[in-house]
């Protein structure tokens, strides 16, 4: 019997699947946060999470809504200020696997979260930078996940607020002391990584379901799929219990004051 | 020894017209109450420095109190955008709001300069960015030892610091618990600070190494209770998180932020 | 997670010959237990780095481990010299001991720098001192938004560091509290580290800001009770102020020393 | 009727003196340390006392035998790793006095605590600059308390561990952010002070009973004296009772382990 799911569910899934057990992830919030506190309610309970407000080793029992809400502090091994969170740990190099989301990705995973159009007459003002640019070259690796669409999934990134491998692939090439950059991105459709060599992102496996149509579809350039495409695994009984017993905890938590 | 003064008092003082302004606090213990007694004062021209403007400073921008915004990620943490900065930056509403932006790492790196006496921060940083190009405040130099291209960027020295902590005692001085941020920071960093208290203690019972600011560091100590609302105060109350979600529509409308605003801050006298 | 070993199988894996170790402990806290182990061990040609090498390097050094120190202030706190450090650094016994040496401030954010993962450590430092003549290691810089010359010197990144603590739990968390020093830092900042305990616990107890350094950061953690004796360990036992004036005479005399070493170190197993 | 003092307590007692209610003192072990000490428990008792190990505004029942006592901690408002307090408290401008000792010092203030003789093969080997070398730069101002003696006083001292003036008395001429450096030397015969366009240190004041001669014979140069040389205020009961009372508590209490 197969449990029914959604494609988001899909995507934390197979995102929290990425995860191994022991490591170290300094965690974006949202999809990320999700994932990866999943990964520590399943597979991998000794994951260390750790949020830029400082926390280190968390084990919130509801998904923060901030990267800094009290439950962080609260299930944390201790909080460090925030300069030393990102000097002594992420600098440091004490973090195997920054997870990150984004607002816009391109074929060599430059990422945007800074606006759409022209810096100075924006279409669109985003967020900002945040944690994410020392995050993605200071972390041993990094995952992304965002969900796949052909605004997000774009030919060229308005601005590359946080670098992947460039805007020719190269950008990591000879600069020493950088981790190896982003080596998975996990969307709602599909499991892409990195060719090894050109560095452009070639999808591996497709979610159950999902044809390779679909993804070109959804995605802003022309992109490449593996010679022997996987199919992802479905989420399991236990995988989609948990995720839904977090998300549920979650909103009853955030429903009060 | 830090001086008590009433809220009203302490940004009268200190908080002046064009001056340099950072309002700390990360998610946690954000200094709310002081915001809008600077806007109820009516403060212009402020170049407002802060890691995550976050709706305080939307607040502060949509009054019209703002010239400058320095920051790192400006958004309603879970919710969406900052619609008064984006107002004010993509449509000059009510004002023109000039922005510089950095990453987190810079800024905190930079809070960490500006406590220690130092006109830079050096940190492996903004490798790959565009920010570097669009922010001309970020450097690079070269280590002498390795050789390595790092980056550099100017130390935070504002010309007053404000943050909320849990308590002070009868000195002034003020224990910070929890999520700590850049407040300690943020005080050393500046030539003035206004720390919002929710309460004054005889003993505030810190631990050896807790986070304690001498009250000799700090210009001044204000009582504000719940002064940190809606954000949230360790140990003390929890974060209206339906607050930040319905401010969202209350922000997205100029209409409906004046209103809120007149309602809220403007005619609600020390209290809000 | 760090790994539960003796105190003989963590010296033994972690410390080589010809390593570079730091051995950290502000007064308090000074990992004498692992000290002696090293000693008995018969480890050699050492490069030691600690800001105040105090008794535990003079036993080091007159125990013939040592090829080179680094260091910012070296005597016997409160009593005088370190004789077993100026007999080999004035007259090679037992061996040449090649010294290289900073201010404290230097060296604290050599650390800190090493924590951080950067190749140097910026400072307002050194100013009008004879020491940067002495030593090459330190250089100056200038900052690209000044123009204000500031010293650099080396980030501080040991083969392996190794502290002692008050306590760990059962999956290695180590509690530092009291007078900390640059103790995280020297572990964070080094390949390897060994962290010698008072005792472990269930619960660590700490408070949400606490000094405490995850499992995961640390390579070994070894129980060593009393192992910061003669120095302290806040919470536990005082510091045998005695001992520290009655050093000096048993330093001062090479045989005093050697008889010392003998009875108290060489021949007491992994109990002194 | 005087009390009977010795002139190392006419020392302590006037340099305590020297330090303002209210102030802030970066604390050297050893004679400044018990100056500090005198002074809050006598005419300051708001003086903010800080020991290099970190110890923030601390109280010491006795005098500490090392600059990190468990005294120290015990008796702090709050204690900081040792990297903060260099960066963030002593560099970061927050220290209003440095109080030091040394074991050499010329005619422009200019300590040697490294060694006698050649760098290279020293006759006696010191034990280094400690915190000493940015106290002196980054402090307001700077005290120096040490024993008068021709050992001390050299013409030249051997090494400049840490600023005074300079060799030529200019050494801090044009520094940006630089502190006042030493405002005033007190020894066991008489106080000092730069002169204000030289830099030369000036004799300005005599401890009761000393006379000009010798402390001429105890400098190691031909020492100026003030045009209105004043004599130094006798030590009172008070700060005598004190002094005494803080000593025997303090040998008391090292006496056990």
């Amino acid at each position: 019997m197969t449990t029914q799911y959604t494609s988001a569910e899909m995507m934390t899934v197979t995102a929290a699947r990425a995860l191994e057990n022991g490591s170290t992830c300094f965690v974006g919030i949202g999809l990320p946060s999700e994932a990866a506190n999943l990964a520590r309610l399943t597979h991998a309970p000794d994951v260390v999470l750790i949020y830029e407000s400082g926390t280190l080793q968390t084990k919130p029992e509801v998904l923060p809504l901030s990267i800094g809400d009290g439950e962080l502090c609260e299930t944390a091994l201790t909080t460090v200020s925030v300069p030393e969170m990102f000097r002594y740990w992420l600098q440091g190099g004490k973090v195997d696997v920054g997870f990150l989301g984004t607002a816009q990705i391109d074929r060599y995973c430059n990422l945007n979260t800074t606006l759409i159009g022209d810096y100075t007459a924006p279409k669109v003002r985003l967020p900002g930078g945040g944690g994410a640019p020392e995050i993605a070259t200071n972390a041993g690796e990094i995952f992304i996940t965002l969900k796949h669409s052909t605004r997000t999934f774009v030919d060229e990134v308005d601005f590359v607020t946080t670098l992947g491998f460039g805007r020719d692939g190269k950008g990591r090439d000879g600069v020493p002391n950088i981790g190896k950059g982003p080596t998975r991105v996990i969307t709602d459709l599909c499991v892409m990584r990195p060719d090894p060599d050109t560095r452009e992102l070639v999808v591996v496996s497709l979610h159950p379901g999902v044809s390779a149509a679909q993804v070109q579809e959804a995605t802003g350039w022309e992109i490449r799929f593996a010679e022997t495409l996987e199919t992802t695994e479905a989420p399991s009984e236990k995988e989609l219990s948990v995720l839904r017993e977090l998300k549920d905890r979650t909103d009853r938590h955030h429903a009060g004051e | 020894m830090a001086e008590f003064l009433n809220l009203h008092d302490a940004v009268a003082r200190y908080v002046d017209d064009g001056a340099t302004v950072a309002m700390e606090g990360f998610t946690h213990l954000i200094p709310f109450a002081a915001g809008h007694e600077i806007i109820r004062q009516g403060k212009r021209d402020l170049t407002l420095i802060r890691m995550t403007p976050d709706l305080i400073y939307d607040q502060l921008i949509g009054a019209g109190c703002v010239r400058k915004l320095i920051f790192s990620w400006g958004g309603n943490p879970g919710v969406g955008s900052l619609h008064r900065l984006r107002d004010a930056v993509e449509k000059d509403y009510p004002n023109h709001v000039e922005i510089l932006e950095h990453s987190h790492a810079a800024m905190a790196c930079a809070y960490e300069a500006g406590a220690s006496g130092l006109p830079l921060a050096v940190l492996r940083g903004y490798v790959g960015s565009d920010l570097p190009k669009v922010n001309d405040q970020i450097k690079f130099i070269e280590c002498p030892f390795t050789g390595e291209k790092l980056a550099a960027v100017p130390s935070i020295r504002p010309d007053v610091s404000v943050v909320h902590a849990q308590k002070a005692d009868r000195k002034g001085n003020v224990l910070v618990e929890g999520i700590i941020g850049v407040q300690k920071e943020a005080v050393l960093a500046a030539r003035h600070s206004i720390v919002t208290v929710e309460e004054i203690v005889d003993d505030l019972g810190a631990t050896p190494n807790a986070c304690v600011i001498p009250g000799w560091a700090v210009s001044t100590v204000a009582v504000a209770e719940k002064g940190a609302y809606p954000s949230y105060a360790h140990g003390y109350y929890p974060r209206n998180n339906r607050f930040y979600k319905e401010w969202d529509a209350i922000a997205r409308d100029r209409g409906a932020f004046n209103e809120w605003l007149e309602k809220n801050v403007l005619t609600a006298g020390g209290d809000a």
